[in-house]
Parts: C-alpha cells; structure tokens; sequence
C-alpha cells in the first residue's frame, strides 16, 4: 500500500499496465511533455517516450476514431479527451465505430480501448467544461463505463478497463484528483461490474459514485449521529451494473435514494430506480428519490454553481425527508 | 507500367468478379430477397481493382457504404459477402451487419461503414498500428467525394500527415453525394487540392482506367511504406445505378450518363488486354463466364444457408 | 380535415409555418430537388425556392451549427439531419451550442430551431442506421424533444417546434412516415408538453411514443378482448414531459408499463419510471415495467432484427404477467 | 493604407482598452478574485483591433475561449465584461456564463466559446442570416491556429464557400495549441494554404501589425459585404502569457517569447502614430491612462456589484 493521490492513481494504473503490455499506448491533447491537462499523465512521456505516450491536435472526432482503428489492428490504445464535455465533438466515433464494431462484424473483432476523460462541476468552469453525462455513456450497447470514487479504484478500474477487450469510459472527476488514499502498489485490478459497499447500514441505500460517492459518505456519517444507519453503495462501473448488489440492499433497507452529479432528467439514477421499482418493487417501503443536479446547464458564479451542485446537506435533507 | 499480364488479368477477373457480383444484387435486389439498403459499385471497378492490386493481406483498408467492390478487390470471400447481404448465419458477420457493414479483419478489411467518412480515422488508427508495430504494413482510406466534406476527412488527413502515417487516402470521385452534383457541395473541382492543406502530396487520375489507378496507388502506397507519410489519391469515376438500389437516379443528366457509359472501365481495359496481345476474346470471354458462374455459386450457398437463430441477437456485444 | 400520410403531414406542418413566416427556411442533405431521402420534404423545394430549401454537403456538424447561429441572428432554422443515428456526428453543436446558448448567455439570446430526423428500426437498415436514441436529448437542459406518433401530430408538433424560441429535436418515425390519418388543414398547433390520452382505460396505463405507442394501441385493443382495459397515454413530446397525465393515469390504474423502442439501459422509460417510484409511488400496486428493446446493437437480419423490435406480443405478454 | 487618423488613435485606444483589461485580470485572477478559467489577449491585441475596425455594429462576431479582446474590440461594455468575469447579477451574462461565455448579441457579438472550433459554424450561421435578409451584414469568425484542425473548419469553410456566404475566418495563429507548437499539431506553416481546398482566397499576415491586419481582414470583409464570398486571413502572433492563467508556459522557448516580446504590437503602433506625427508622446502616454482608468471603474463596478441570487440557477434555461 502507498498513499497516492487518486490522479497518481490513475497514472500508476496506466503506468504499470503499460508497462505489462507494450500494445498499450496513450494519446491525446497536451498528455505528453505537458502531462496532461490536469496533471494526470504526469512523467509518463519521460518514462514510456514519444512512441507510447502522444499529443495530438484538437481533433476529437480522429482521437477516438483513430483508436478503433488501431484497437482493431491490434493495440491497446487509451484516448484522452480533456473534458468529458467535448465528448459532443467524436460521440459518432464512441456510439457508432467503437460500440457496435464487434455486434455489426459478427463477433469478428475485438476494440480494446480506453476513452479517459475528466468530468464535473466545482472549479466555477461554466456550462461547457463541468458537465457529468454518464448516462449518455450507459445507453451505448458495446461500450463500459467507469466512474472511480477512490484513488485505489481509480488504479484498480483503469488496469481492468486498459485489460478488457472492449470499449471503456473511464471518468476521472476533476474534484477527485487531488484526494489521497491507499493504494496497492504494483499490478491491481478490480473488476468491472462489482460494487463496492463503501458503508455498511440497514436503514436506507444510498447508491453513489465518482464525487457524489465521497458526499453521501459524508452524510452517511452525519446521519448516523442522527440515528440513521445509511448503507452507501458505490457501483463503481455503470456498465456494467452490479445490479444484485443493490436490490440485495433495498432487500434489506426498504428505502432507495440515489445520487449523482448529472443533470436529473434522464440520468442514470432514473434507470437505477426502474430497476428497482421492477425487480426490487416488494423490498420498497417508501418512495424512490433522487439527489441530483437540477435540469440546468451549469452556471459561472460560485453561488450559483454550489446551487447547482448536489451536497452533503441535499443529500441528509433527502434522507431525512424518507423516515 | 509495371504490370505483367499474370497481373493484368488478374485485375481483370476481379473487376469482372465485381461486376457479376453487383449485377446480381441489382436483381436480387428488385425481387425483393434482400432488405435494407444497398449501394452498388458498378462502373466503380477500376478503382478498387486498381488500388488493391498493390496491397499485400497485412494492409488495411476502411472502406463505405459501398463497399462490395472493395471487399472483393481485397480479398473478400465472395460467398460468405453474398450470405451477409442475404442476412444468414453463413455470412461475414452471421447476418448481424448486411451489405452495410460487411468486414473481415484477417484480410485487414476493417469494415464497410454506415457512417460516411467514418473510415478515414479507422483507417489512420490502423495505420498507427503499423507504424507501432514496424511491419510495414498500410492503409488504405476509401471514400466518396461527399464524404470529403466530412469533419473526419479534415482530422484524420491532419493527425495522419502531423503523425506521419502510412495511410492512402483514397477518394473516389464519382460525382455525386446523393443528388448533389460535386459542384453543389463543395467548391473545387480536384479533391486532390485539399491535400496541400495538411502538407501532404495530393494527385488526381481517371478512375476510369484501372492502369493509371494501380500506378497512382501504388505510388502513394510506396510512399507510405517507405515512411514518408499519406497521400491524398483522387479517383475521378462514375455509378452507373442510383445512390442506391430504389433510387432512379433521376437528378443525373442522361447524356453525362451516356458519356460515362461509354467510359466504362471494364470494355476500356478489355481493349488493353487485346492491344497487348495479353489475351484473345475468347480468353475474356471465359473469365467473364467464370466470374459469373462463381456468382451463380455464392448465391446458391447464401439462399440455401440457414436464417440466424432469433438468440443470435444477444450474444457478441461484448468480447469477454 | 384531410387525409394525409405522416411524411404528408410533416410537409404540410412546414409548409403551413413557412407560409405565415418568411423567416423559416429549411436545410439538409438533398431535402431540395430530391425531396430527401424519404421524401419528406417533398415538393417544398418547388413550392419556396433555393433561398428557402438548401442541400447541404454531407456535414452535420456545420448543418447543426450553422442553424445555431442563424437562429441568434434572427431566423428559424429547420435542421435536417438523414438519419437520427447520424447525431453523433453533431451533438457538440446540439448539446453545447444550441442547448446553452440562452443560459450561458443569461437569458439574452433566443435559438428558434428544429432538427428534424427519422428514427427507427424495421427494414433491415442494420446498426446505424435503425436507432432510437431519444434519451440522448432529454438529458440535455435547453432542447425539447418531440415524437409525433399520428399524422395530425405530426403537423401540429411541427408547427408548435418551429414557433417555439428553443431549439427543438423533432424526431419522425421512418416506419410511421407512410401512416395516413385525418389532419387538420391550414394552421394547426398541439402544443409542446400535452399528453394524449390515445385509449381510456382503467386496469393498467401504458406509456408509448412514436411507432410504439401504434403498437401500444393495438395491444389494448387485444388486451381488451381478454377483459384487461388499458389506458394509452402519449406523451407526443418527452421534454417537456406531462408527468401530471401519468400520474393521473396511474392514480387511477395503479399500473404502469412503459414502451419504446430505444434500448432498456438508460432509455426513457426509465426517467418516467424513476418519476412515478417516486411522485406515484402510493398508487402502484405493481411493479413498473418496461418493454424496450434489448441492450445490443440493432442487427440486420430480419429475424433477429424482429426479435429485436418490441411488438404487439410483447406488450400483450408483459401487461398479462402483471396481473 | 486608407486608415485616417481618428482612426488610428481609435485603434490605439482599443490596443490599449484590451491591454489595460487583461493586465487587470492577470492581478485580480492572482489574488484569487475570480473563479475557473481565463485566457489571455495579452499579445495579440493588434488582431482584434485590426479587424473589429473593420465592421459595423450590425456585423456578427464569433470568439473564443480567448475572448475578451474580440469582445472590447466589436465594442463590448467594459463594466458588463468585467462584472461577467467576477460573476455579478450585472455582467453580460447575469454571472452565469463568465469568461468564456461572454456574450451581447445586440452588438453582434454571438459569444466567446468554451469549446475550440465551436464559433466557426456559428459564424457561418449568421452570415447566411446576412445574406438570406440581405441587409449587407457580415460575419468574422476568429479562432486560433489549434482551431484550425478541428472538425467546424472543415465544415464550415466548406459550406460557406459553397453557399458563398458573407463571412470572413479569421484565424490567430499565435503559434501554440496550449502546450503544443505548431508544428507538432499540423504539417503546414501557413494556414492560409488551407484556403484552396475549399476555392476560396486564403491570405497570411503579421498580426502584431495592427495596419496590416485592418488591411488584410479589410479586403475580406468587403469582398464578403459585395457577395463574392467567405475568405481564409490568418493573422501571425504570440501569446504572452500561458494558455490560461496558472500556466507558466513553460514549454515556450524562452528566446522565442523574447523575440516576440519584441514584436509587441502596442510599442510598434506607437512608434508609427510618432513617426506619422497623429500623436506625441503625451497624447499616447494619456490614452493609455484613460483606459487605465477605464478598467479602474470597471473592476470597482464589478466588485461592488452584487452576486446572483441562487434562485437565478434556475431561469434562462428556455425562452418561453
Ligand atoms: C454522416 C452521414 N451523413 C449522411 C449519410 C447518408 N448518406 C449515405 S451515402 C451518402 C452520400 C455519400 O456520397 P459519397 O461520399 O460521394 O459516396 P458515394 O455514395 O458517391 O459513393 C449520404 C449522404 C451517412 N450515411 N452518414
Ligand atoms: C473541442 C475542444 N477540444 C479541446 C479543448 C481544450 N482547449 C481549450 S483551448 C485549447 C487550445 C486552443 O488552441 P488555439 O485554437 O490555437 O487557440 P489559443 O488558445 O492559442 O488562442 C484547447 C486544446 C476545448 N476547449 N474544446
Ligand atoms: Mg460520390
Ligand atoms: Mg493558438
């Protein structure tokens, strides 16, 4: 174990699988001498050198697409757009090429990619450099997506995303980057699909990920001292979903709220609470609710941005609100 | 010309394989044993026949919507081509991808695509990979002149020409985008102009003439294979059919449509092989048989294979 | 009223608008001479001339973006983009231009425009060409997103997404474009966010848009032989959404089965589902279910293509296991 | 040069406007005053200038996330600017777009833009407005040579030039896409040369001579305002500081931004309003006090705004 920032985490998780396998390569806007945008690629061209480790010109459409090329032909490519806000300019690369290469090829190719990209609100960025939109991500059949809430998730799911035979989104958030934690050192994966119960409780399931993960733990632990024993679920991977995992929970809790960041209409927490309101609908005792961001863009002023932002205080009020 | 008769007839049966094969679909097509949609290279041949005739099986290419005659000028296998656009289990892709999306990446062909300029970063990526590799392999990019339009036709000759890559990007003029005319969409007459855009060589030839194709081609191949980085290739042609197969073609002129007949690439080569003493008519006349007749197979093993099994629908979203 | 097909429909809605406002002009790829690819646009090349009806090159991202900056600059676009699949290749334009502008810009810019685009499986046109992705849209702050299902909807929604000052994605059904119905002549309005109640009912509601809410319809007539009333919502436009009509429904049946075509994971039923586990909970007596399509690409054979596609049987079989 | 000396001393008083803003901003961003990202004009103050000369008020505009200079230029409202930056109820945006989404659609100004490229379809848009009312308008889109192999260029110099609308793109080309240097995001030196793949003039100019500039973006907006269509001017010049503040820039070359410090568009207009005799010294030395003073008023009139009431998270979102 080592205590790593989550932005070093995610390096080390890019760092040692590279390592591991030369078809492994990194390529995107500034990740060379730079180190990125955000720091995350850091040493990684001083390490690996200029054949491994690439900047490119602003050209979304041909970084993603380039790697479904090369993912095809043979290597492991990792993609970075600078903010998952850009997404908008190679969705058709991402949702059309990467996605559905295997189905459309009957099983006859393989796209081991990783598209890396940061996301969130908090820095006062505005409307086109904070967003959250995951759910955009889980409604590509073909593709995974990752959301790390730790440093030491964030290295394990970036090894198990770069060593999966598929299409990966791995979002980094840019609040999380300079949180620190444990992290095992050396070769470290962790499974796609598998929550993490970051909270035992019994009175309720919260189910949370990439920052709103470290918010409901923290409301978590406010609630506890006001008598209520919050079990918090991190998914982890949106897909795929560990479902069992959370319909376990409610079995056992009666009562559902999830959290994200995104904007409420059409995010993932409403395909989380039809699940559950189908397979899970006898366990429930209350109704569902949800604690997300408010169907706006994002706004500039830090007033209204912390308006905007779902927080420890939503989230109690929320709970609080279900008993 | 360095092309040796062997060669020169080879060429020749693929552009005749291709033509069989896209005369065939025409009236398959019309009685209604295919769905969907389907673009046909007739009058195209040369082209792909061209180009192709330089490429060893290592290469890649990333080809379009229409894109039977570049599957075949690879190397495509005719009859698993005919079961895909028949939606059987036995096709390229058990059914699951049709005329559209065709593929087989052991024969570096990675995909005929739906998305128009799709296949340009496909196939810059796959060149990466060659370059990464060092195998000296290349790719080929093919694309129509509306597709030159396209963002992806802009990034990936940039990131190609920044990065160096051994990639051709093939554009095959024939035109028309649809219904516009090349003069209503954009506002050149040579797509190779846009080459010196991106600091990179750019040439234009009859596409007509499967010769001069194969001498253009094979000189942007070479250079890419030599690690002296892309060529912008322009390939000035014609569709003989509508966009595709239902579409009259109703926006075209009949006498630039008569022109163009006369222009035909396959007579024009046939004319060749006769002047160079590479073949007597009879000699033609049996390969154009034997092509035809290869047909005749393919969709007899299409029609008689089975339908995919309704559980097919579930099952290769995911490697695992 | 007169007897027209939904492509007819469509036409007539834009013609009608182009008449009353000279600022209504229409572009996209071969909508002039051709009529577009399914002939929708028809004869309005003839009708308004080459000022008003303009072939683009095939570039949806500049179809897109240029309608944004027309609209702020005073006129009111109709977008055409071929096929709704092609969106990939222009959702930075939709999502962070068209959609933000107004609010980035607080409140001091107005972008009247439609995107008009056909949606849908059911001839064998294979994975990208044959999707549904309307939740993309409903998950972006900004736009409203319309799916007309009758040919008098059609017209009236068309005319409402041209007069509304907000960009509006307006999305056809190709299986529905030769469905005749009577629609009213000369200017017709629904208005953008009014459910309509297709069939009354009272044992279970079902939620369908656009070609399902067709098969929604015949179901319950099946249904009906079999002494179970289905009430038939359409909700015609899902941003904004009539959730109060649904509520109402499911107050009264304390059933709820949503339909659509797009995949299951993170596709719209899951928002109303989300909505009503939440707002509706105390009225269900049933698990909420969902009949969609599954979570793979769309394949081109015609068998699997059909197995595919949600059905009349489907439904029938679904709303039956809930009673 | 037709420039009268009114206008010359405008100029310079807009070169000075924009200095005195960003300088401000380089102290207020330090001592943490205001949130997110803000990027620079520092530099490049003659491109701006030179062109925004150049239109009228009815004339269209698309920025940048570098966008305050074009701003001031086209005739932005110091007070509204810098209350935006600070996030105050009296920006242009009511605080919720900040710097990067500054806006004022009255003056043409169709918004900076967080997204690279993102104004260049945007410009075009309006542009086709112009000419579809015909009321003799135009539109500049500037973007910067990072921009330039972006998808919209592509797109957008296609479709205007197709459509020969009245606008001009205008790109800055100050050598840098944040870390990376021309030349290892494009294999070209003047992005002029893309002009001719999309038949239509392309032309390169110094950028850090506000003279040539106003010339150069001169001919191009009237061959736009006489209906002969849309031109490529790419301006040649240097950012001062990093890519955005907090960025030491460390990957510039020293002796290159020293070089280019020298080219310092401010001083060089100086020495030729001197040299023309439009001004002596203490007629320069006052314009820069006043706009100075400006900005003075401007950063007191934004701190002494109030903040948003959150309440105003949730309004603007649609127009109704
Ligand atoms: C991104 C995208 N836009 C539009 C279409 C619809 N479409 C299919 S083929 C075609 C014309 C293509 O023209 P060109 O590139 O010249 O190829 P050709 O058909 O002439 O071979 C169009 C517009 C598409 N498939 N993808
Ligand atoms: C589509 C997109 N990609 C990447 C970025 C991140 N980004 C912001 S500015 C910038 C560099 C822009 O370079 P250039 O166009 O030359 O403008 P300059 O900053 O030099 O004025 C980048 C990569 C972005 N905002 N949008
Ligand atoms: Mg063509
Ligand atoms: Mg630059």
């Amino acid at each position: 174990m080592k205590q790593m920032t989550y932005a070093e985490a995610i390096r080390d998780g890019m760092r040692v699988e590279m390592q591991r396998d030369p078809n492994v390569y990194l390529a995107g806007e500034d990740v060379a001498q730079f180190g990125g945008c955000f720091g995350v690629t850091g040493t990684l061209y001083d390490e690996f050198g200029p054949q491994r480790v690439l900047n490119t010109p602003i050209s979304e459409a041909v970084i993603v697409g380039h790697a479904v090329g090369a993912a095809a032909a043979g290597l492991r490519p990792i993609a970075e757009i600078m903010f998952v806000d850009f997404m908008g300019c190679c969705m058709d690369e991402l949702f059309n090429q990467a996605a559905k290469m295997r189905y459309m090829f009957g099983g006859k190719a393989k796209v081991p990619m990783v598209v890396r990209t940061p996301c969130g609100a908090g820095m006062g960025a505005a409307a086109q450099h904070s967003q959250c939109m995951e759910s955009w991500f889980t409604h590509i059949p073909g593709i995974k997506t990752v959301m790390p809430s730790t440093p030491a998730d964030a290295k394990g799911l970036m090894a198990a995303a770069i060593r999966d035979d598929n299409p990966v989104v791995y979002i980094e958030h840019k609040q999380l980057l300079g949180v620190s934690g444990d992290v095992p050192e050396g070769e470290y994966v962790v499974p796609l699909g598998k929550a993490d119960i970051k909270r035992e409780g019994s009175d309720i399931t919260i189910v949370a990920w990439s920052w709103m993960m470290q918010k409901a733990l923290a409301a978590a632990e406010q609630l506890a001292a006001k008598g209520i024993n919050a079990e918090v679920i991190d998914p982890r991977t949106l897909i795929p979903l560990d479902k069992d995992e959370i319909l376990k929970s409610v079995s056992k809790t009666g009562k559902l709220l999830i959290v994200h960041e995104e904007v409420k209409t059409s995010g993932f927490a409403g395909e989380i609470a039809a699940i559950v309101a189908d397979e899970g609908f006898d366990y429930l005792d209350a109704p569902i609710k949800r604690v997300t961001a408010p169907d706006t863009p994002i706004p500039f002023s830090p007033v209204l941005e912390t308006a905007y932002l779902p927080s420890e205080e939503k989230i109690i009020k929320a709970v609080e609100e279900m008993f | 010309m360095d092309l040796k008769k062997e060669q020169l007839l080879d060429i020749y049966k693929k552009m005749c394989t291709i033509r069989a094969f896209e005369s065939k679909i025409v009236e398959i097509f019309a009685a209604g044993k295919i769905p969907g949609f389907v673009h046909l290279y007739l009058g195209e041949e040369a082209v792909a026949t061209g180009v192709c005739a330089n490429l060893e099986t290592k290469d890649f290419i990333a080809s379009t919507h229409r894109g039977h005659g570049h599957l075949i000028a690879k190397g495509g296998d005719l009859k698993s081509m005919m079961a895909e656009v028949f939606g059987r289990t036995t096709g390229y892709c058990k059914g699951k991808g049709g005329s559209m999306h065709i593929a087989d990446v052991d024969l570096g062909i990675l995909g005929a695509n739906g998305i128009v300029g799709a296949g340009m970063p496909i196939a810059t990526g796959a060149a990466f990979a060659c370059k990464y590799k060092n195998n000296g392999a290349v790719a080929v990019a093919f694309f129509g002149d509306g597709a030159s339009d396209r963002a992806t036709f802009h990034e990936a000759l940039n990131l190609a020409s920044t990065w160096k890559l051994p990639v051709v990007f093939l554009c095959e003029n024939n035109g028309w985008a649809i219904s516009n005319s090349q003069k209503t969409h954009q506002n050149i007459t040579d797509i190779s102009d846009r080459a010196s855009g991106y600091g990179i060589p750019g040439v234009s030839v009859d596409g007509n003439d499967v010769i001069a194709v194969y001498e253009a081609a094979g000189a942007a191949i070479e250079r890419a294979r030599k690690g002296d980085g892309p060529t912008l290739v322009e390939c000035k042609t014609w569709r003989h059919r509508g966009h595709f197969e239902g579409d009259p073609g109703a926006y075209k002129d009949p006498k630039d449509q008569e022109e163009w007949l006369k222009k035909d690439p396959i007579p024009r080569l046939e004319k060749n092989l006769l002047k160079l003493n590479y073949a007597v008519q009879a000699d033609l006349d049996k390969i154009k048989a034997d092509t035809e007749a290869d047909i005749e197979e393919a969709v007899k093993f299409a029609e008689s294979s089975p339908l995919p099994d309704p559980q097919e629908l579930f099952t290769d979203v995911y490697a695992d």
